[in-house]
């Protein structure tokens, strides 16, 4: 709680309610202290389709559980029975808040295990960042002001929502899609950029400039902001480790992990960035990071158009797909996504199906465990905005 | 990186240590060693990201894989420590009390494959089903097509072609068939 | 004048004010959409939703205070126009105005709340209870800071009447309380953010947590009656604050003006503030409100 | 090896007809319970969580005032705000500035009681379904669904998971489909037009033909949804 002083108050709730022996909390429901509370799945309050079971007793959590599954389509035993191709576009549907992560881990994937890794061609290298960072504007331009939008805040949101619209008008020019591009393919990409392209998404990215400003006057300066947000969900920095936190969640608690940096795939070694960090580790510090976030992916945009090749090759010459088999193996490719480190392992035997892929999201520690222990002595009316400033995505969780 | 590989490989005798990258490297681990020995790259070589928790399903060995990636923040580098288990009574020593999200993991792989980690928390929980009544479903004999057929009233008149033969059929009727091989072999 | 020139004349008053108050939710929403770069709803909106929540056939009941929760929240607005002098020097739109009718009418703001606490509460949804409990504490800390603004007044004008505070402040603009007694304005439209029920202080239905809040199971017309009851409300509000305050209105134009101008004063402070949890906004109330409308108590009595 | 396959196959089916366990919880059974003023009652509390009851079927009213209300409805759409979906992520595109849905009347609600039209945002896992039948159940009448992406209609991309169904029109009435994978936000407006021209046609009774179908929608549900029990509440 943030107001102390002369009118704060703070309940003590050191020994409420009571542990037992083996650290749990004694929750007693017919003693009637405590309510049982379901968040969602039907609920404007959870990031997505999935609940969150709350014990509380007065306004404040003393138990949390997530309920998932309400969105599991069973992925990963669906592409064990499509061919390597036909996989693909099963695949890109796993997390749909930021698809083009997805098509870069399989691209990556079936390239690294069948030893085309190296044979994609300069330009398509080039095009594939541009789009993961494209695709990184987009999710933050929504989870920005989506975080001022859980404090009922909701003029940022439109905003934000209009802009991810002209960026996904952008996508729609390159690829042909809105959401689900499908444009990085194994062995390279799909297109190069149109004519004019590079011009209408400058005008876009000067709406953006535009709009990150509002939205720190917006948000940022906001009294009401920083009281629902300074001091609130607080992530120490003991617990990045024994969580598995990572992206910017970890980096606003002062750890900073990127894989662009500590792992640079693509052509991220050539760019000039600096992943900004926190130390507070609050909502108010997760969503300053993310904010610096936005500036840093429109600059790394402008610099991506300017340092591109101006043509070349965007395909290696790759086998028959139909009839593409690939030696037996195992990989784990990762990527930095808007919420963190985003992998996938994957599996092949031999045969023209994969055999396992397995997708390491964020979200699944993020939401669950690390989740569950921040919801413990919160607020009824912060458990949204901590979902949110956790960037919880249910579908990556349950695939 | 090669010098842990080197030192765990003394340490632990195992086999089949594969670089898959640079600072990626899979080493395969007797079952009663694998908590061991994440234990220890922890404690002593301060992996301390635990970056996933994976199963296979080796059905044609009579297998499962266990797979537990971990990650050194400050050398930058993966282990991924393999470990095999018996497909008939597939029992494994749980990890939970090493980081605080492998329980998420534990109770996933329960209910996908039926590999049981005694002693980890609300591991016979449902994880992403509900009311399920056929065997784990992410096994390799559960075949999904067949249940989803018998249960949820395909549409008429939806098919599905074989892309290879489809293809043939509509680009090149004329060609006579030649049983083109893979050219990756 | 005749009785029923005077009962039709009411009645014809409150069909104004109802309107009136549809209407300026629909303009509400359109100004929020159009700071957010949206066209909006069309005006005739909300005269469409009532007409379609009417049209609703199923129309299910959890017992007798659950029918009688919409009834008691338009009770409370209908009790509000009554006893308030819609427009000054009129006979006519007076209503039954009488001394010490803002006893009444502060009553009356909340009766429709109680009734609507009753009656959300035998719906039996945890959402509309934890609405009540936060809707009825964060009425309590609006009502001390009000009600001491309006003490300030009656002080300074000695009298419980609208009509003569309203006679009171006529003449000009600096005549009127707001510029004669700042300090108890101050408190009473600080106060005003709260009884609008618009952001900050709008936890009470916050649709991100609990949604909807206490209506959460009222549907048809239970949801027809509460929403005109809600329309009638924020206007005999803001017409409460205009005759307290700005000096009343003698036309209906000028009615229309006032209310519009006080409405939208919350309305924009809405738009650019996120809402307060219930304790903050408790605290808030506790804090500057508060203490204006004791200062106002203190710098009226010596 | 195919044999060994085939093999477990077949065990797997055997073990699955002999495992038909029952999910019911003790407290959720059918029983008899003394009332606190002494008499015996009989419960059965799944049977009226999920209204096991039939709903009666509604008769629109005569002619014009019909026709008045229809109007009405068609251009008062309250939607439920569920996202069942990935098609979700179209609806706030489609609240916000681009697109504008508030202009055509069509506005978001939280809760079932006060909505009249269901969003069904693409493919439905069963856990999914059950929540959806309730919410639908709870709406009143008359009430609206809009099946977006061909998930929907015939499984999609998903057709052969184990996971989501098939066809969602087996298990509660849809009004209009609007297809794509994912459909576009101007998709889903037309889709919107349409169940405004069906409304006011008089076309769009697809409540009472729930109502009517009711028995049927029942088994197809109960076919697949083998755990009833509702989450645990102490209130």
């Amino acid at each position: 709680m943030s107001n102390k002083g002369l009118f704060g108050f703070k309940p003590d709730r050191s020994n409420y309610p009571e542990i037992d022996k083996d650290g749990k909390a004694i929750l007693d429901l017919s003693s009637q202290k405590y309510t049982k509370l379901w968040l969602g799945p039907n609920h404007p309050g959870v990031t997505g389709n999935m609940a969150v079971e709350l014990t509380i007793s007065g306004d404040e959590v003393v138990e949390a559980r997530t309920h998932v599954g309400y969105l599991h389509r069973g992925f990963e035993k669906l592409i064990e029975r499509r061919l390597f191709v036909q996989g693909f576009p099963t695949s890109i549907r796993m997390c749909v808040a930021e698809p083009d992560t997805n098509e870069y881990l399989i691209a990556q994937c079936t390239e690294e295990l069948s030893g085309y890794a190296d044979k994609v061609p300069e330009m398509a290298v080039w095009l594939r960042t541009l789009v993961l960072e494209l695709a990184r504007l987009q999710g933050l331009l929504r989870g920005v002001p989506g975080q001022a939008g859980t404090f009922s805040l909701g003029i940022g949101v439109q905003w934000g929502v209009y802009l991810r619209d002209l960026i996904l008008d952008r996508f729609e020019e390159l690829t042909g899609a809105r959401v689900y591009h499908m444009y990085i393919i194994p062995g390279g990409v799909r297109g190069l950029l149109p004519a004019g392209f590079k011009k209408r998404l400058e005008e876009n990215l000067k709406e953006i400039d535009d709009f990150i400003v509002r939205i720190h006057q917006l948000m940022f300066n906001n009294s009401v902001f920083k009281k629902r947000s300074v001091g609130v969900g607080v992530i120490p920095k003991e617990w990045i480790d024994q969580y598995g936190i990572v992206g910017t969640t970890a980096r606003a608690s002062g750890v900073k992990r990127d894989v662009r940096k500590d792992n640079p795939y693509l052509v991220y070694d050539q760019l000039d960035f600096d992943p900004p960090t926190a130390t507070d580790g609050d909502i108010y510090a997760r969503t300053f990071v993310r904010w610096q976030e936005l500036i840093q992916t429109v600059d790394l945009i402008r610099q991506i158009m300017a340092k591109m090749p101006a043509k070349g090759d965007i395909r290696a010459k790759m086998p028959n797909v139909l009839h593409w088999r690939i030696p037996k193996g195992e990989t784990y490719v990762r990527l930095e996504s808007g919420r963190g480190e985003y992998g996938m392992y994957y599996v092949t035997d031999g045969s023209d199906k994969p055999r396992r892929i397995n997708l390491r999201g964020p979200s699944y520690t993020h939401g669950i465990a690390l989740l569950e222990r921040m919801l413990v002595n919160a607020n009824i009316a912060d458990v949204h905005a901590i979902m949110v400033s956790l960037q919880v995505c249910p579908p990556e969780i349950e695939r | 990186m090669k010098a842990i590989v080197q030192e765990i490989t003394e340490k632990y005798n195992l086999q089949n240590a594969v670089f898959q990258r640079d600072n990626m490297a899979f080493v395969e681990v007797e079952k009663k060693f694998a908590i061991d020995l994440v234990t220890f790259l922890k404690d002593y070589h301060q992996f301390s990201h635990f970056v996933m928790m994976s199963c296979v399903d080796w059905i044609e060995d009579g297998q499962f894989q266990l797979l537990y990636l971990l990650h050194n923040p400050a050398l930058k580098v993966d282990i991924g420590i393999k470990t095999y288990l018996n497909r008939t009574e597939p029992v494994m020593q749980s990890a939970h009390h090493l980081w605080k999200q492998i329980w998420t993991y534990q109770r996933e792989i329960k209910e996908a494959f039926g590999i049981d980690f005694p002693g980890s928390p609300n591991v016979d929980e449902n994880f992403v089903l509900e009311g399920w009544t056929e065997i784990p479903h992410m096994r390799r004999d559960f075949d999904t097509a067949a249940y989803s057929e018998k249960t949820y009233f395909p549409r008429e008149g939806r098919f599905t072609h074989d892309p290879a033969t489809y293809m043939r059929e509509k680009l090149y009727p004329n060609q006579p068939v030649t049983a083109k091989k893979n050219t990756n072999e | 004048m005749s009785i029923y020139l005077k009962l039709g004349a009411t009645l014809l008053g409150f069909l104004i004010v109802l309107n009136w108050g549809m209407l300026m939710s629909a303009i509400f929403r359109k100004i929020v959409a159009r700071l957010a770069g949206r066209h909006g709803i069309p005006f005739y909106q909300p005269w469409i939703d009532l007409l379609k929540n009417i049209g609703i056939r199923t129309t299910l009941t959890h017992g007798v205070m659950f029918y009688l929760g919409p009834i008691f929240r338009f009770t409370g607005a209908l009790g509000m126009f009554l006893f308030m002098p819609a427009l000054f020097g009129s006979d006519l739109w007076a209503n039954f105005s009488f001394q010490g009718d803002i006893v009444l009418i502060l009553y009356f703001q909340l009766f429709g709340m109680l009734g609507m606490a009753l009656g959300a509460g035998e719906g039996g949804h945890p959402h509309s209870t934890i609405g009540i409990t936060r809707g009825l504490a964060q009425h309590a800390a609006i009502e001390l800071p009000l009600t001491l603004g309006i003490i300030a007044l009656a002080i300074q004008y000695q009298t419980l009447s609208l009509n003569e505070i309203i006679a009171a402040q006529q003449g000009g603009m600096a005549n009127w309380s707001i510029f004669t007694n700042p300090v108890a304005g101050a408190a009473i439209l600080l106060a005003a953010l709260g009884a609008m029920g618009h952001s900050p202080f709008n936890l009470v239905k916050a649709p991100n947590e609990i949604p909807i809040g206490p209506p959460t199971e009222y549907h048809s017309t239970y949801l027809g009656v509460l929403m005109s009851s809600g329309a009638v409300l924020h206007v005999m509000e803001a017409a409460l604050f205009m005759n307290l305050l700005f000096g009343g209105a003698t036309s209906w134009p000028e009615f229309i003006l006032k209310t519009f101008l006080i409405y939208f004063y919350s309305v924009f402070v809405g738009a650019v503030f996120p809402r307060f949890r219930i304790e903050q906004s408790v605290v808030w109330f506790f804090k500057i409100p508060l203490a204006l409308g004791i200062l106002a108590i203190l710098l009226i009595s010596f | 090896m195919n044999d060994k396959i085939n093999e477990m196959l077949q065990r797997s089916a055997q073990n699955a007809n002999q495992s038909e366990k029952s999910f019911i919880r003790p407290e959720d059974e059918e029983r008899e319970v003394i009332a606190p003023d002494g008499s015996t009652i009989k419960i059965n509390p799944i049977y009226d969580y999920f209204s096991g009851k039939k709903p009666q079927e509604e008769k629109p009213l005569n002619g014009v005032v019909e026709k008045f209300l229809n109007w009405a409805r068609a251009e008062s759409i309250w939607v439920l705000g569920f996202g069942t979906g990935c098609g979700s992520i179209e609806i706030p595109p489609l609240m916000t500035p681009r697109f504008d849905a508030y202009r055509f009347g069509v506005q978001m609600r939280a809760t079932p009681r006060q909505s009249n039209a269901f969003i069904i945002s693409g493919y439905l896992s069963v856990k999914t379904l059950k929540r959806v039948i309730r919410s639908y159940e709870q709406m009143p009448s008359p009430k609206y669904v809009l099946a977006l992406g061909s998930c929907t209609i015939n499984g999609g991309m998903y057709y052969d998971s184990y996971s989501t169904i098939n066809r969602l029109d087996k298990y509660i009435p849809v009004d209009v489909y609007i297809a794509g994978c994912m459909p576009r936000p101007e998709a889903l407006l037309a889709g919107f037009m349409k169940l405004k021209e069906l409304i006011k046609e008089g076309k769009a009774e697809k409540a009472n033909e729930y109502a009517r179908n009711f028995d049927e929608y029942k088994a197809n549900q109960k076919k697949i949804i083998k755990d009833w029990n509702m989450p645990d509440y102490n209130w």
